[in-house]
């Protein structure tokens, strides 16, 4: 017993001496020691070879160059691209998140067919071919039935290939009901047309050579126009000592960033505007040679600003004080390269007509049309030059039938496509429309009163979404005919925001297709091919590359070699000349019939009476969050402040002093009613904002996506509804009246 | 912690710190050393050991 | 019947009583297990810590345990190196102490790291000039001699002194005990010094930072004077809790009188200094670091100047005064009312020094921090205290931890007795207390 | 221990028992002592034996590569050396075991009738798959080595650090470490680590040294030695 | 001396940022987030658990409505220098040898294998430009694939900051081995946040070299001069709106801000009753 005891005991010993007199303890706690360091499941990122696909970002209209980084096949990194002429290496947070757009957890991996209720996520995965099948049948027998016009569409507002593919696939199949999702780009549009005589225009601010900016709202570094332009020409603006002048109720970026913040009451820019024209005029501040040669209707114009905006009058409505009004003008007038800009936050929204005739007459009156700082109206150069669609006799007796939201007609003759009329009319228990194909555009989420436009799509019968991604729309979608992303695809972009010259940047893939996705223009092609005959004869293209070299022709090398292309200055003169109306040529119409109209006409009222609402509830833009089709990524979201966004929670801004009188802390959820519907929010208590008016960012309250997005903050399109302009038909609404009680 | 650590230096922090640190490893080394051995041979040798405390 | 393991002349509450505590207390540290478990096994993220707060609870529970274990490392040095004698009978009390609050501080710092696994890092890579390398070679070092000061203990078992082996090994630890302690004296020296320096050289952090002496900042040696003044009150704040819980006289009043002297003097000196140094800092280093030293009192729910006068005087000049004052340290209210409000002012003075460092801002634009510790992390803290209070019951049973029990305890009739005492008081435990059978 | 007299008087009791217990165990003491002796080497010698041969036996697994290659034959067809497959590209960046693309510059159809190269073509080639090649010299994610500065700058050889794979007409077994996950390359095939050639280890003493031997060692405040971002990332 | 040799050779990275450009916009955050293998995870609101390399501070002047300014303060790792070159307030603290300041460069490294995640540093740092890995990373099922090469991704446990993307230039060193150039070109060494801020709000380069923008706009001082409380102030800018974050404490960082403003300027730095920044060097200045 003893004797084994102890020799255990001198055995254990023995073995920890040799134990320790060999590797083994040693080696282990090394190797211990690395395994502890380089755990398994923590990702070790292949290399490879370094290499760069230089091309053009889609996410926003913004049309930036980028460069996207990889190593081996994978892409890693996207950064901005030097020398480009839109954003000269600069580049956004949405850019640079594009790859978790890219790899991300919501696309749709491969075409889905709904297996359940409309909006339950419940699908099952089909083949391509199948899917093109699914399409074809519905849309054959539509047209079999005679009732081609029952399609409908909506799709980008934008003017590349794709969005014409679609119009054209609608032309052929025979409907007019071709929706694009509207913004600003319309309204400027339509003031172009009727001050200029210019078509198809848009407006080219040349903002880097302006020495006083006057923004009348616009989210100048909140992602407006072209973003990263935008902050290359604030930063021009500082080095130069230029003045920028942010006019709007809440204290947004550009207006921190600006060198004069002047809040005025919501829906003011117009009187501010007129009354401003109506001082220079009156000072004679006015640039009376350029007036004189180029303009006309002066005489009437000042007739109707003496009767309608003068400057005390104005002031009252505004909530600002006259000689604000007045040294502002001064200034303006006397500056040397003064500019005035419009277009409420980012310019998704339409802005009201009136304002942006105003704000145009604005720049009209010093000078500033056509001139370097000042504004252009520029025509798109159309290099889209298909053969006419032959239509047969189903399509032609559809397009004889007028679009549902009476774009074109008497009623708004310069309108191409008014989707809120639309989404009114299906609403208001029209009936007509059977089929819907939605491609790049979100209205589920993005479109005011999402309460409604979510009960219209459920009214469709057949809905056709292409969405990257499993967005609102996709998920009310009877089909999802996956899109490639833009960092897989071909695309050509045309810039329109407000750039002084055209610029046509060329999407390119980045890498192979992620998924089993189709590129939206092959998809329509396939499917116009398969419903054959006319239709099909209106895509005679292989596929979508072939169509777009083709269209694109001798551009095509050198899109190919450079990124983008930027239409000679004879085309461009070619293409001014083809679109302007007749014997307008050259000249600004400060003031005519259909202006008169448009001045003397009262503002259209914002939803919901000032008794039983007392605040006014305003969207604001910030380019922290992205709000267009594309929901944010998780990198955008990472950077979303805790007083707009804590857990779930969403925050209202509230005027700080307000906000304490009303007994709001902090931090606390309230609940905000406006006429169309309520949320659960917090306030944020804000030194940056009118007495009066709240704040929410556009952006949150996905429902869709991911679990890195939705459910996140509230919609505020939930909570708005839409205020058409009479002189446009646009849904140019910039709030809602709205009230808030403690939670 | 030892001079072929890629940390070591020779200067005088680590002559004083580590310097400290093995002088008071040892004298709780050797202190322990010396109590073991001397209770082996004190049980060896019949634990005729002192009790004068 | 485990009476052959509990030390003779001595009586013990019944084993069923004792086990019965055992479990309660068993009970405790198994949910501070559980939540030391989660935060091995799923990360700290268990905890409510953040990037503000990167040091929190536990490292101030790190640093409290220290200064109040610091009673061990005071007393050695009073018994082996001054010589003061009549402290053995509260040596073994202290070393036991000690070992519990280091030992703990140890465990709470394997589970405060990111990486448990590469902890020792801090040894082979060590880099010398950070103050925390410092703590972690003096803590670990002195934790090895407060482990050899306890195992002579150990070893003093009924039944392990039986083995001759251990029997010579407890009695030859005895022999060279002064050597370990010395060596211990200058280890704790350093590391509760060094614990000061951990917070005293963040010159980024005005609220902590202090001007050095050499390379060490003030606040390097007022943690050691702390820890040496406030120690002693901790060790003798639980031996009148055991005498209370047990109901027992375990130790004669005179070495307590005497080390509660010795602690009322440091307290009053450490306050001293301390307070020279608060002043200094209130009107020197903080305003040429741009702060008004209000600044660090104001704007926040938690620390105010209640905090600081709540650490200074109450917290240190009362029970210091308390102490050196004949009248109040004999008396036994005021003596431990004294040892109470010693120990409270020394773990606020390291509750602010970690947390309310962190919570300042520094930044002019940056905002004051609060932290409320997650169950977690609360349960983790209190599972040294269930440790602690197990191992106190299980030496206090069978371990001759406080020589003068049986002098002071004396029992009627043989040994054999113990057996049969049925109702005794459990020792340690916190129950409600039996009629006293003395 | 206390200065109490029962207590001493105890103790006495005590050791009276204890001596006679020890006198008891003296008696077998001279017989077992070479039995403990004994059993102390034999827990010795079985220790040292597992941790000698055993562990390492234990420690690494073997692991065939997907093809044998013949480093030999493939360096007498090229022409410049081991950069002719293992080149920098122009950015300086290194492009290490080739990718299946530049094995196609030579073997874009079968050389040869060797089993190997049936295998090649038929599992790789043909199917277009990247050959999953073992690599002996693989680092840690950690690690941030710069052939550049090492082939350009130094002007080191190749065998400097990765010994004579170069002339061997057969692959070698990957040996991984069950543990780390590493080649046994990097600690050396040396059990002890003890190594005889520069390319014998490839641990961070290993480049230490190295680096400390080319005098570029200095720029570290907290070791005066090389920073840690010069070969960390 | 050898601190002379070694300055005279050495090159110090910095970062001079221009505030009156800054939009706030984040494009720096994501530039770094997306450049550096950084996590995220599914709620992001929390921001002291939330690990932003380079996070923009929005501060204001604390005034009410209609008279509020606003500011927006992008804060990368300050890379101090301390009071003598290395002695930041992390790298003195890391227990490990974790962190650690390179004298060839001036950046402060950070290695994540080393780290045992005491976060000393973390407590040490009074920009708040550490972060510690609360949980363990965890890219959503396929977004591993776009993890750059060049950093390596972290692990539950360490604590991460900006690195100054060194890691770029380490591959600007081997592009400039492979042309045979000795030295690193200010255009190939620049970081994802300088290079991607749409404003060009950020100018990066090396502070010794005259040669460099950054250099030129900051104008640091050669000299070693003491402040008024007897602090070293190391590359103290000569640039009136030039100015750093806390420089009063003598971290001597090596991020410069730019402001026309004056209550910008100040709210860089703590200061008491009816101090003036430029009553710091007040002594010097009559000397």
């Amino acid at each position: 017993m003893k004797l084994s005891r102890r020799c255990f005991l001198s055995f254990v010993v023995g073995g920890a001496a040799g134990t320790a007199l060999s590797p083994l303890p040693w080696k282990l706690t090394d190797d211990l020691s690395i395994w502890s360091q380089n755990w398994s499941w923590t990702p070790v990122p292949p290399d490879g070879e370094y290499t760069q696909v230089n091309s053009t970002c889609t996410l926003c209209p913004g049309g930036c160059g980028i460069g996207i980084r990889k190593a081996g096949k994978r892409a890693v990194k996207i950064e901005g691209l030097a020398g480009h002429p839109v954003n000269d290496g600069g580049v956004c947070l949405l850019g640079l998140s594009g790859l978790q757009l890219l790899y991300g957890p919501a696309r749709v991996k491969t075409p889905l067919k709904r297996t359940g209720k409309r909006g339950g996520g419940q699908w099952q995965a089909i083949s391509w071919k199948q899917a093109i099948k699914e399409v074809t049948e519905k849309l054959k027998e539509l047209r079999k039935k005679n009732q081609p016009q029952s399609l409908a569409s909506i799709g980008p507002n934008g003017s590349g290939t794709v969005s014409a593919l679609i119009s054209r696939f609608m032309k052929a199949y025979g409907s007019s009901n071709d929706m694009k999702m509207a913004s600003k780009l319309d309204s400027d549009e339509q003031a172009l047309f009727l001050t200029q005589g210019i078509q198809n225009g848009m407006v080219g601010a040349d903002v880097e050579n302006a020495d006083f900016i006057l923004s009348f709202g616009c989210a100048v570094l909140d992602g407006y126009g072209s973003p990263v332009r935008m902050f290359r020409a604030n930063s021009r603006w500082k080095e130069n000592s230029a003045t920028l002048i942010q006019i709007e109720p809440r204290q947004s970026n550009t207006a921190a960033k600006a060198d004069q913040w002047l809040p005025i009451n919501p829906g003011g820019e117009a009187d501010l505007a007129l009354a401003m024209a109506n001082i220079i005029i009156k000072e004679n501040l006015y640039n009376s040679s350029f007036v004189s040669d180029n303009c006309d209707g002066l005489n009437s114009f000042v007739q109707m600003l003496y009767e309608n905006y003068m400057p005390e009058d104005a002031a009252r409505r505004i909530g600002i004080d006259v000689q604000t009004i007045i040294d502002l003008a001064h200034r303006f007038a006397t500056a040397a390269r003064p500019l005035a800009i419009n277009g409420y936050g980012k310019g998704q929204n339409p802005s009201n007509l009136k304002e942006t005739l105003a704000i145009h007459a604005l720049n009209a009156l010093v000078g500033n049309i056509g001139k370097k700082g000042g504004i252009t109206g520029l025509s798109a150069y159309d290099y889209i030059r298909w053969p006419k669609v032959v239509t047969d006799t189903v399509a032609a007796a559809g397009l004889k039938e007028s679009r549902l939201d009476g774009a074109g007609t008497n009623a708004f003759p310069h309108a191409k496509s008014l989707p809120n009329r639309f989404f009114d009319k299906l609403s208001a228990g029209n009936t007509s429309i059977q089929a819907l194909l939605v491609a790049e555009a979100n209205p589920c989420y993005s479109m005011p009163d999402t309460a409604k436009i979510k009960r219209v799509f459920d009214s469709i019968p057949f809905i056709v979404s292409f969405s990257s991604f499993m967005d609102e729309t996709a998920m009310m979608a009877d089909l999802i005919l996956p899109n490639h992303t833009f960092l897989e695809r071909y695309e050509d972009v045309p810039v329109k925001a407000g750039l002084t010259a055209p610029i046509v940047g060329l999407c390119r893939p980045a890498v192979e297709p992620q998924w089993d996705t189709l590129d939206l223009g092959d998809a329509l092609i396939r499917i116009a091919q398969s419903i054959g005959g006319s239709v099909g004869a209106a895509f005679p293209w292989k596929n979508y590359k072939t169509c777009l070299k083709q269209t694109l022709a001798d551009q095509w090398k050198d899109l190919e070699k450079k990124g983008y292309w930027m239409p000679s200055q004879s085309l461009q003169a070619d293409a001014d000349s083809k679109n302007k109306a007749g014997g307008k040529s050259g000249r600004y119409v400060l003031m005519d019939g259909t202006l008169e109209t448009i001045y003397m006409a009262q503002d259209a009222p914002l939803e919901g009476d000032s008794r039983s609402y007392s605040m006014l509830l305003m969207p604001y833009d910030t380019i922290r969050i992205t709000s267009l089709q594309i929901g944010a990524p998780p990198f955008v979201m990472k950077t979303v402040p805790d007083t707009v966004l804590k857990g779930q929670d969403g925050f209202i801004e509230i005027n700080k002093k307000e906000a304490t009188e009303m007994g709001f802390k902090q931090g606390q959820a309230v609940i905000v009613t406006t006429p169309i519907g309520e949320a659960r929010v917090r306030v944020h208590l804000s030194s940056g904002l009118a007495p009066g008016v709240i704040a929410m960012p556009r952006g949150l309250g996905h429902t869709a996506y991911d679990d890195y997005l939705a459910g996140k903050g509230v919609n505020i399109n939930q909570l708005i509804g839409p205020v058409e302009d009479p002189a446009s038909g646009l849904d140019t609404a910039l709030g809602i009246r709205a009230k808030l009680a403690k939670a | 912690m030892l001079p072929f650590c890629f940390e070591w230096v020779y200067d005088m922090g680590h002559f004083v710190f580590h310097g400290g640190l093995w002088y008071a490893l040892s004298i709780i080394g050797m202190g322990m050393t010396y109590c073991v051995i001397k209770s082996v041979i004190d049980t060896i040798k019949g634990g005729k050991g002192n009790h004068l405390h | 019947m485990d009476s052959a393991l509990i030390p003779e002349g001595v009586k013990r509450c019944s084993l069923w009583k004792f086990l019965l505590a055992l479990s309660i207390t068993s009970g405790v540290l198994l949910w501070g297990v559980i939540a030391m478990l989660l935060c091995w096994i799923k990360g700290l993220n268990q905890t409510n810590m953040n990037d503000y707060y990167g040091f929190a609870l536990w490292i101030w529970a790190d640093l409290a345990v220290i200064a109040l274990g610091g009673g061990a490392f005071f007393s050695g040095l009073l018994k082996y190196i001054i010589g003061k004698d009549e402290l053995k009978n509260l040596i073994n009390y202290a070393v036991l102490i000690g070992f519990i609050c280091y030992s703990s501080a140890l465990l709470i710092l394997a589970i405060d790291v990111g990486q448990p696994m590469r902890s020792w890092f801090i040894f082979w890579h060590a880099n010398i000039h950070s103050m925390l390398t410092e703590v972690a070679f003096c803590l670990s070092c002195y934790f090895a001699v407060l482990t050899i000061e306890y195992i002579p203990l150990i070893l003093e078992n009924r039944q392990i002194n039986k083995v001759p082996f251990f029997h010579h090994l407890a009695h030859n630890m005895h022999g060279v005990m002064a050597i370990f302690a010395a060596t211990g004296a200058f280890l704790s020296f350093f590391h509760q010094g060094s614990l000061g320096g951990v917070a005293g050289v963040l010159f980024g952090r005005p609220f902590a930072f202090r001007d050095h002496i050499l390379i060490w900042p003030y606040t390097f040696f007022l943690f050691t004077w702390s820890a040496a003044a406030f120690g002693p009150c901790f060790t003798l704040f639980i031996t009148w809790m055991t005498e209370k819980i047990t109901r027992k006289k375990l130790v004669k009043d005179k070495p307590i009188l005497l080390l509660a002297k010795i602690s009322g003097w440091m307290i009053v000196t450490y306050m001293v200094v301390k307070s020279i140094d608060t002043w200094y800092w209130a009107t020197h280093t903080a305003p040429s670091l741009g702060f008004n030293w209000e600044f660090f009192f104001k704007n926040n729910p938690l620390y105010g100047k209640t905090m600081l006068f709540s650490e200074i005087i109450l917290g240190g000049w009362i029970p210091g005064l308390l102490l050196i004052f004949r009248p109040t340290r004999e008396n036994s209210v005021t003596r431990t009312t004294a040892f109470f409000l010693g120990m409270a002012g020394v773990c606020i003075n390291r509750w602010v020094m970690v947390l309310q460092t962190m919570a300042v801002p520094v930044m002019s634009f940056d905002s004051w921090a609060m932290y409320i510790p997650s169950w977690q992390e609360v349960a983790t803290t209190i599972l040294p205290v269930a440790y602690g209070v197990i191992l106190v019951m299980i030496s206090y049973r069978y371990l001759p931890i406080f020589p003068q029990e049986k002098e002071l305890n004396p029992i009627e009739g043989s040994a054999g007795s113990v057996d049969k005492q049925v109702g005794q008081t459990p020792a340690g435990d916190d129950s409600p207390l039996q009629p006293a059978q003395i | 221990m206390s200065g109490n007299v029962e207590h001493k008087s105890d103790d006495v009791n005590h050791d009276a028992k204890e001596a006679s217990s020890a006198d008891q165990t003296s008696m077998t003491t001279s017989g077992s002592g070479s039995y403990i002796l004994l059993f102390f080497l034999l827990g010795l010698a079985l220790s040292m034996v597992a941790g000698w041969v055993v562990f390492p036996k234990l420690l690494y697994t073997q692991k065939k590569q997907p093809l044998d290659f013949n480093h030999k034959l493939h360096l007498k067809e090229v022409d410049s050396d081991c950069a002719s497959c293992h080149f920098f590209r122009e950015d300086g960046t290194f492009s290490g075991v080739p990718a299946l693309e530049q094995c196609l510059d030579c073997h874009y159809e079968k050389l040869g009738e060797s089993v190997e190269e049936t295998l090649f073509v038929e599992q790789y080639v043909d199917k277009g798959r990247q050959v999953p090649w073992l690599v002996y010299s693989r680092q840690p994610d950690c690690v941030f080595f710069s052939h550049s500065a090492h082939i350009y700058g130094a002007n080191l050889e190749c065998r400097t650090c990765h010994g004579d794979i170069g002339h061997s007409e057969s692959l070698k077994p990957y040996e991984e470490n069950r543990i780390t996950g590493y080649s046994k390359n990097i600690w050396g095939s040396n059990i002890a680590g003890l190594k005889q050639a520069t390319w014998d280890r490839m641990k961070m003493d290993d480049c230490a040294q190295c680096h400390e031997t080319a005098g570029i060692h200095d720029s570290s405040v907290q070791t005066g030695r090389d920073a840690c971002f010069v070969c960390h990332k | 001396m050898k601190q002379e040799h070694t300055q005279h050779r050495s090159k110090r990275y910095g970062m001079v940022i221009d505030l009156d450009k800054c939009t706030g916009c984040g494009a720096c955050m994501v530039a770094c987030f997306s450049e550096n293998n950084v996590p995220f995870k599914k709620d992001e609101t929390d921001k002291r658990l939330s690990i932003t390399w380079m996070k923009v501070y929005r501060i204001d002047n604390g005034r009410d409505f209609p008279n509020n300014q606003v500011c927006y303060i992008p804060r990368p790792c300050q890379h101090c220098a301390g009071q003598h070159e290395g002695h930041s307030p992390c790298v003195s603290v890391c227990p490990a040898t974790a962190t650690d300041y390179s004298r060839e460069t001036g950046i402060v490294s950070q290695i994540y294998t080393r780290c045992f995640g005491c976060r000393y540093c973390m407590g040490a740092c009074p920009y708040h430009a550490r972060y510690f890995n609360w949980w363990d990373p965890v890219w959503p099922e396929g977004m591993e694939k776009y993890l750059s090469p060049n950093v390596s991704p972290r692990m539950r446990g360490v604590v991460e900051k900006c690195s100054f993307c060194f890691h770029r230039y380490q591959l600007a060193r081997d592009k400039a081995y492979a042309n045979r150039r000795k030295d690193v070109k200010e255009a190939d060494y620049q970081t994802a946040c300088t290079q991607a801020c749409p404003a060009g709000a950020i100018t990066f380069g090396d502070l010794n070299n005259p040669g460099h923008a950054v250099h030129q706009i900051v104008k640091p001082n050669d000299h070693v001069v003491k402040n008024k409380a007897g602090i070293s102030i190391i590359g103290k800018s000569q640039n009136p709106n030039v100015f750093r974050m806390l420089e009063r404490l003598g971290t001597n960082t090596k991020v410069y801000y730019l402001s026309s403003r004056e209550w910008v300027r100040k709210a860089g730095d703590n200061y008491i009753a009816d101090e003036k920044p430029e009553d710091m060097f007040a002594e010097q200045k009559k000397h």
